[in-house]
């Protein structure tokens, strides 16, 4: 089995890694390029702590084969700031208490984001906010919270004046 | 006057109590002082859990009452 | 732990093709591996080389017409057809359907190619596709096969596909007029496998009788299973609750559930009764509206 | 989505600057930006991976371990067993010798499947794992026995030498004339007696066990790990290890959950820890998530057979209640879950006499332990539907009834507790206007109650230690920001948030001007941790006590400084020094704070508190209440339950933090609705046979309910400011509440948990055949 030269670019810098094909796409980005906020909890593609997004699509990083994501643009947590301005969504979840232990926030984050931006100017109701966290479990907070900021975010709470 | 464990000699206001105190304690030097009155620990233990009523801490509140005087 | 393989990397659907007819039954094909990659890393599956074909544009598209009805190619993702309006139109069942299908993530990465050779009969689109009278079209490199869904998947995880073929395209034909479909599972958690599920389709006649049924049950069995026994009892009759109710009894008796930790057999076969009629109902509904 | 604190019926003249104010947590940018470092996120320099072997069977004699193998293969540096090990049994019992049962690493035999065995450090996971297969232990598998019932038989296998019938702990809790009192009943009143098989429930922390152990040549061991509390890790730890405590830093990271199950000592800390002393190098152990399922601990499963009296106008008379819990293979924490379980089996009512006997009951299934509620959930499915019942059977109005019995103000539970403060029954007045306002919700479709109570930290030091309870130690830097000390743990619920608006409030400036430090042994005093929902009331105290001593010497120099009159009073609020008699006279809070140090002499200016509870009774020094309802609507074909809204009225004395409060309310109702109706945790012969969140269901957010939050608020003097638990006791009432929710819609008595679709159509078909006898 020889390693494979991956090209991808992570929270806009491109990184080149050398890397066995089984190697998954968290794998690479905690351990090889060191974004640890990305999480994993579990072995079964079930918890959803390990969510990134591709391009502007929700993915669980433990359930895809780094090799697939060859020059593709993956964005984690550490991504959604610009500047050390945070996105609205995680001021949102600041505002609205939306974490407890803060492990599955990373990957919840990931999926609110990419559910706010494939529904940017139509209208979301709370139901459509449960499914699109629906891959993503959170044990403490019982996920209301979560839906408040979610849904603070789609009302436009957080547009600038 | 209190009454005192026949096995550790530690003091409650009733004998109940100090029942209570020897059924929790457990211990070997505990249950050594109820099987030297005839009885087993555990199975005072069980029959209080098998049916209803206070009968096994009556009759140990006994035993420990009886005792007293030789303490 | 995933133990390790050879990684091989298609150009093409040809290349994709001549490289299974070179490693068969050593081989593995990936798309989405939201299956897949569970399996791997349970040490379960240990292929020698891993062929991927999730990046093979020729095999990702979603196509329509009034003749010929639906087309999906292998590795257009669960999500593209819950998201595709021509899709909705026509055959809003199957949107519905993904819809449900595990999490957002899981449909964005995972195909429906991917899904259908996993042959879990746990899985949403089959028992769908069979009540839609699909077929799926396989292929290796030296021809071309198509089976009706229905006889396509033929044990737990086994379908009538050989190691040097591919899933190709999944075919539903356009829906007769007077044709309703429906579809649910019963699970306790929304995004959960079905513990059963039942997918029906009615066609009416213009007096309202019944001119044909497709009933087919989801984890009721080691493939997707379609009772015929209450196909054939509809045939012919009129909107009828206690028919509905029959039909269903027959669902019961007529599939094979297991035993888990999730629901006895008798909980299975009861359930699929249920639902049966509830689908019945609502697709007997659709058919008339 | 609805969730504000609605409502309440205390209005206190005091006004907060910072208490009850909605302030981001302390850790929220940490969190919400990847940035909070976890164990399962720490590397070190040279650091090992290790992964540990663990047992096939329930029960069996360990005759031979054979690594030879293992450590051929490249890549692998050590592995160790028992024999590594000092042999030493521990447990958090540390007071009672023979409830030290557990050695982690035994040397002799194994008494749950999944229990270690041994564990190797290699270079990479991959390489450790790979290695398990290479070591082959010899077994003599031994009989083994699974439930409570059996174990207690004759003719069961000893899982412990010595312990007759495998009986490991018993609990009697007893007060009041309970005899007398059936006897009345028997004449003039109603009698009524059940079985209820409670479950057991996973706590699911989303970071499972971890921990990074690094010895150093130098004799000192520090520990990262998921904890919730580093002083019991350091303790236990130094104690397995014949280390002194000092030599042993626990440092607990952002921890990943805890509910209760991440205080005990766990093989990912102990086994680093081994491997770590003995190659002198970092080793890293994280449990999978199956390991986690199958070796962490459990919430307690309980039979419990219950026997309540009640006059005929529901005036409750006495109670006699017999409980055996599964105790599995040792005793850990679930001892205590032991006797809380039958104390609050009482809450929140008044009995004439209550009688209580416990047994916990060694089996060969994982053990047992803490979980959020401790004992307290499974009290309350049986009580509470119970009396549910009782009601029904005499047709009494079931709210009325609750309030009738229940706890007053100043109430004494006879022997056990005293009661300060007691919202109980404002919260049964607020939940029945509620329930009465959603009128006819339809077919299949109704609303359960359930009322409960719960501690405020436990009174209970069976670790012995020798520090108080907690403490705390704030220092004022020259500019006025402090440095704040504390030894409680966070490990979600917002407990440094809340010590920072104590902090704050206390010192009279702002919440940002409050660096909290905790979960380091090294520069954190002592303190038990976070258990019992212990840390606002006595962390809380520990920190306002220090603050009011730092306050003090700051307003002791502005004394002389302002040369005041000594009748005026001197107060900091918002960062202003002033009168409190004329607010404008002051002087800004940094001045006065750069000026006293200089008076000082330089000396930085320190507060110190601490605080442990005195004559509080045997429980608690305080008790919240609350009673919350759930609406629930049945499939009657199916028997999957809908739950369509939980409303919760809630006393927990002074809210310090109402955006954390909300938070730790609708969690607990969550992680109590996955009890109710999904979570469970069946066994085959020993084996748990769902150990992965496939077959493990959790709520999702779908199915998750809206959760308003009705806030009772009352004062509760022993508390800081006021304050007393939420959060924990929350867990409690659900589980009776959803029950009562079907009783109400359906007409039957659901006495097993989890409430599965399968037991609702069970219960309907037992029901028809009764109707048509």
């Amino acid at each position: 089995m020889e390693k494979r030269l991956l090209k991808l670019s992570v929270n806009g810098e491109k990184y080149e890694v050398y890397i066995n094909p089984k190697t998954l796409l968290v794998e690479v980005i905690r351990d090889h390029l060191g974004f640890t906020g990305t999480k994993r909890g579990c072995e079964t593609v079930s918890c959803g702590a390990c969510t990134v997004n591709i391009g502007d699509m929700s993915v669980k990083s433990c359930s895809v084969l780094a090799v697939q994501v060859e020059g593709l643009n993956v964005t984690t947590a550490e991504g959604l700031e610009k500047d050390g301005k945070l996105s609205d969504v995680q001021v949102a979840f600041l505002d609205q208490g939306a974490y407890q232990c803060g492990f599955c926030t990373s990957g919840m984050l990931m999926s609110a984001t990419a559910l706010l931006k494939e529904n940017e100017g139509k209208t979301l109701t709370e139901h459509q906010i449960r499914e699109g966290i629906e891959g993503n479990i959170c044990r403490c907070t019982g996920y209301n919270s979560i839906v408040r900021a979610i849904d603070a975010v789609a009302q436009g709470k957080y547009k600038e004046a | 006057m209190n009454i005192k464990c026949p096995a550790c000699k530690k003091e409650w206001p009733n004998s109940l109590q100090v029942a209570r105190h020897m059924f929790g304690t457990g211990d070997k030097n505990h249950r050594a002082w109820i099987e030297s009155q005839g009885y087993s620990y555990i199975d005072l233990l069980l029959s209080q859990i098998s049916e209803p009523g206070n009968k096994s801490y009556e009759i140990l509140s006994g035993l420990i009452e009886k005792a007293q005087d030789k303490l | 732990m995933i133990h390790d393989f050879n990684y091989l990397k298609p150009g093409s659907l040809k290349e994709a093709l001549s490289m299974l007819a070179e490693h068969k039954d050593e081989c593995k094909v990936i798309c989405g591996g939201q299956s897949l990659l569970i399996v791997m890393r349970q040490g379960m599956v240990t292929p020698e080389y891993l062929l991927d074909i999730k990046h093979l544009e020729e095999l990702n598209y979603i196509s329509f017409d009034a003749k010929d009805g639906l087309k999906l190619g292998a590795t257009t993702t669960h999500r593209e057809i819950e998201k595709s309006d021509v899709i909705a139109k026509n055959y809003p069942v199957l949107v519905a359907m993904e819809n449900k299908l595990a999490s957002i993530q899981t449909r964005n990465w995972g195909t429906i190619g991917g899904n259908l050779a996993h042959a879990d009969p746990a899985g949403d689109p089959g028992p769908v596709l069979i009540a839609l009278k699909g077929s799926v079209k396989v292929g290796s490199a030296s021809e071309e096969r198509v089976f009706p869904l229905d006889e396509f998947f033929v044990d737990y995880f086994a379908t009538q596909k050989n190691d040097d073929e591919l899933i190709l395209e999944i075919q539903v034909p356009v829906p007769e007029p007077k044709t309703g479909t429906a579809y649910q599972k019963f699970n306790l958690l929304d995004s959960d496998m079905g513990i059963v599920a039942s997918a029906v389709s009615v066609t009416l006649n213009n007096d309202g009788t019944c001119k044909d049924a497709r009933i087919v049950l989801g984890n009721a069995g080691p493939v997707p299973i379609r009772v015929k026994r209450a196909e054939e009892l509809l045939v012919g009759k009129k909107y009828d609750e206690a028919l509905f109710a029959e039909a269903g009894k027959i669902a019961s008796e007529d599939c094979e559930p297991v035993a888990d930790i999730h629901a006895s057999e008798a909980q299975r076969r009861h359930v699929a009764g249920v639902y049966t009629k509830r689908m019945l109902k609502k697709a007997w509904e659709q058919a008339m509206a | 989505m609805s969730s504000e604190l609605r409502y309440s019926t205390f209005k206190t003249n005091v006004k907060y600057s910072v208490i009850n104010t909605n302030v981001h947590n302390v850790d929220g940018i940490a969190k919400v930006t990847g940035r909070a470092q976890y164990t399962f996120d720490v590397t070190l320099p040279g650091m090992l991976y290790g992964k540990i072997l663990r047992s096939p069977h329930p029960h069996a004699k360990i005759i031979n371990i054979d690594y030879s193998k293992a450590l051929e293969l490249s890549g692998v540096v050590a592995v160790v067993t028992g024999k590594d090990t000092l042999g030493i049994k521990q447990g958090i019992w540390r007071r009672y010798s023979e409830l030290c049962d557990e050695q982690i690493l035994p040397l002799e035999k194994v008494r749950y499947i999944g229990e270690p065995v041994a564990a190797v450090a290699a270079v990479t996971e991959e390489i450790a794992e790979a290695a398990l297969d290479l070591i082959d232990v010899e077994y003599e598998v031994l009989p083994a026995v699974y439930e409570p019932l059996d174990a207690i038989k004759k003719e069961a296998p000893t899982i412990h030498e010595g312990v007759e019938r495998n009986v490991n702990v018993t609990r009697h809790i007893e007060w009041g004339d309970v005899d007398d009192a059936f006897a009345e009943a028997e004449k003039d009143g109603y009698i009524r007696e059940d079985w209820f098989r409670c479950s057991g429930q996973h706590h699911m922390c989303m970071e499972t066990r971890a921990a990074v152990s690094n010895y150093t040549p130098d004799g000192k061991l520090t520990v990262w790990t998921s904890t919730q509390s580093a002083y019991y890790h350091q303790a236990l730890l130094a104690g397995v290890l014949g280390m002194r405590e000092g030599d042993v830093r626990v440092i607990a990271t952002y921890v990943g959950g805890g509910f209760g199950g991440k205080f005990e000592l766990d093989a990912a800390q102990f086994c680093s820890a081994v491997l770590s002393k003995k190659l002198c190098r970092p080793v890293k152990i994280v449990f999978t998530r199956e390991e986690d399922f199958i070796a962490s601990k459990r919430r307690t499963p309980m039979f419990y057979y219950v026997r309540t009296a009640m006059k005929k106008d529901g005036t409750f008379l006495a109670r006699e209640s017999r409980m055996f819990s599964n105790g599995g293979a040792y005793t850990g924490m679930g001892a205590t879950a032991l006797y809380l379980s039958g104390f609050f089996h009482s809450f929140p009512y008044k009995w004439r006499g209550y009688r209580y006997d416990g047994y916990r009951v060694y089996t060969n299934t994982m053990p047992s332990t803490s979980m959020r509620g401790f004992g307290a959930p499974q009290a309350m499915f049986c009580s509470e539907q119970q009396i549910e019942w009782m009601c029904k059977d005499l047709g009494l109005d079931p709210f009325e009834v609750r309030r009738k019995n229940a706890h007053t103000e100043c109430y004494e539970v006879p022997g056990q507790a005293y009661i300060q403060s007691c919202g109980m029954s404002e919260c049964i007045d607020e939940i029945e206007k509620w329930a009465k306002s959603k009128g006819d919700l339809g077919p299949n479709r109704a609303i359960g109650v359930s009322s409960c109570g719960f501690m405020s930290g436990g009174i209970f030091n069976w670790f012995d230690s020798p520090y108080s309870f907690s403490s705390a130690v704030i220092t004022i830097n020259n500019d006025g920001t402090a440095e704040l000390h504390v030894g409680c743990q966070d490990i979600g619920q917002g407990s440094n948030t809340t010590m920072a608006i104590i902090a704050a409030e206390t010192l009279g400036v702002k919440v940002e001007d409050i660096k909290v430090h905790s979960g380091d042994t090294d520069h954190c005093p002592a303190d038990l941790g976070a258990w019992g929902s212990r840390q606002t009331l006595m962390a809380g105290n520990a920190v306002k006590m220090a603050c009011e001593d730092a306050k003090k010497q700051l307003l002791e120099f502005a004394y002389a400084e302002m040369g005041l009159n000594i009748v005026y009073d001197l107060d900091i609020k918002d960062r202003w020094v002033h009168v409190i008699a004329r607010p404008e006279r002051g002087m800004k809070y940094e001045d006065l704070v750069k000026k006293a140090i200089r008076a000082k002499d330089g000396q930085r200016i320190i507060g110190r508190g601490y605080y442990t509870p005195h004559r509080k009774g045997m429980i608690s020094p305080a008790y919240s209440y609350m009673m919350q309802a759930v609406d629930a609507e049945i499939d009657p074909e199916t028997g999957k339950i809908k739950i369509h809204d939980v409303m919760t009225a809630h006393d927990c004395g002074q809210p310090i933090n109402p955006l954390g409060l909300i938070g730790q309310l609708e969690g607990a109702a969550s992680m109590a609705l996955g009890y109710a109706y999904l979570e469970d945790m069946p066994m085959d012969e020993g084996k748990l046979l769902n150990p992965n969140l496939v077959d493990y269901k959790v709520i999702k957010a779908p199915e998750m309910p809206p959760t308003g939050i009705i806030d009772i608020h009352t004062y509760e003097a022993e508390g800081p400011y006021g304050a007393k638990e939420a959060g924990e006791g929350l867990t409690n009432p659900t589980a009776a509440a959803l029950g009562n929710a079907v009783f109400n819609a359906m007409g039957i008595q659901m006495k097993e948990l989890p409430i599965t679709p399968e037991r609702v159509l069970k219960a309907l078909r037992e029901k028809k055949e009764q109707e048509t006898k």
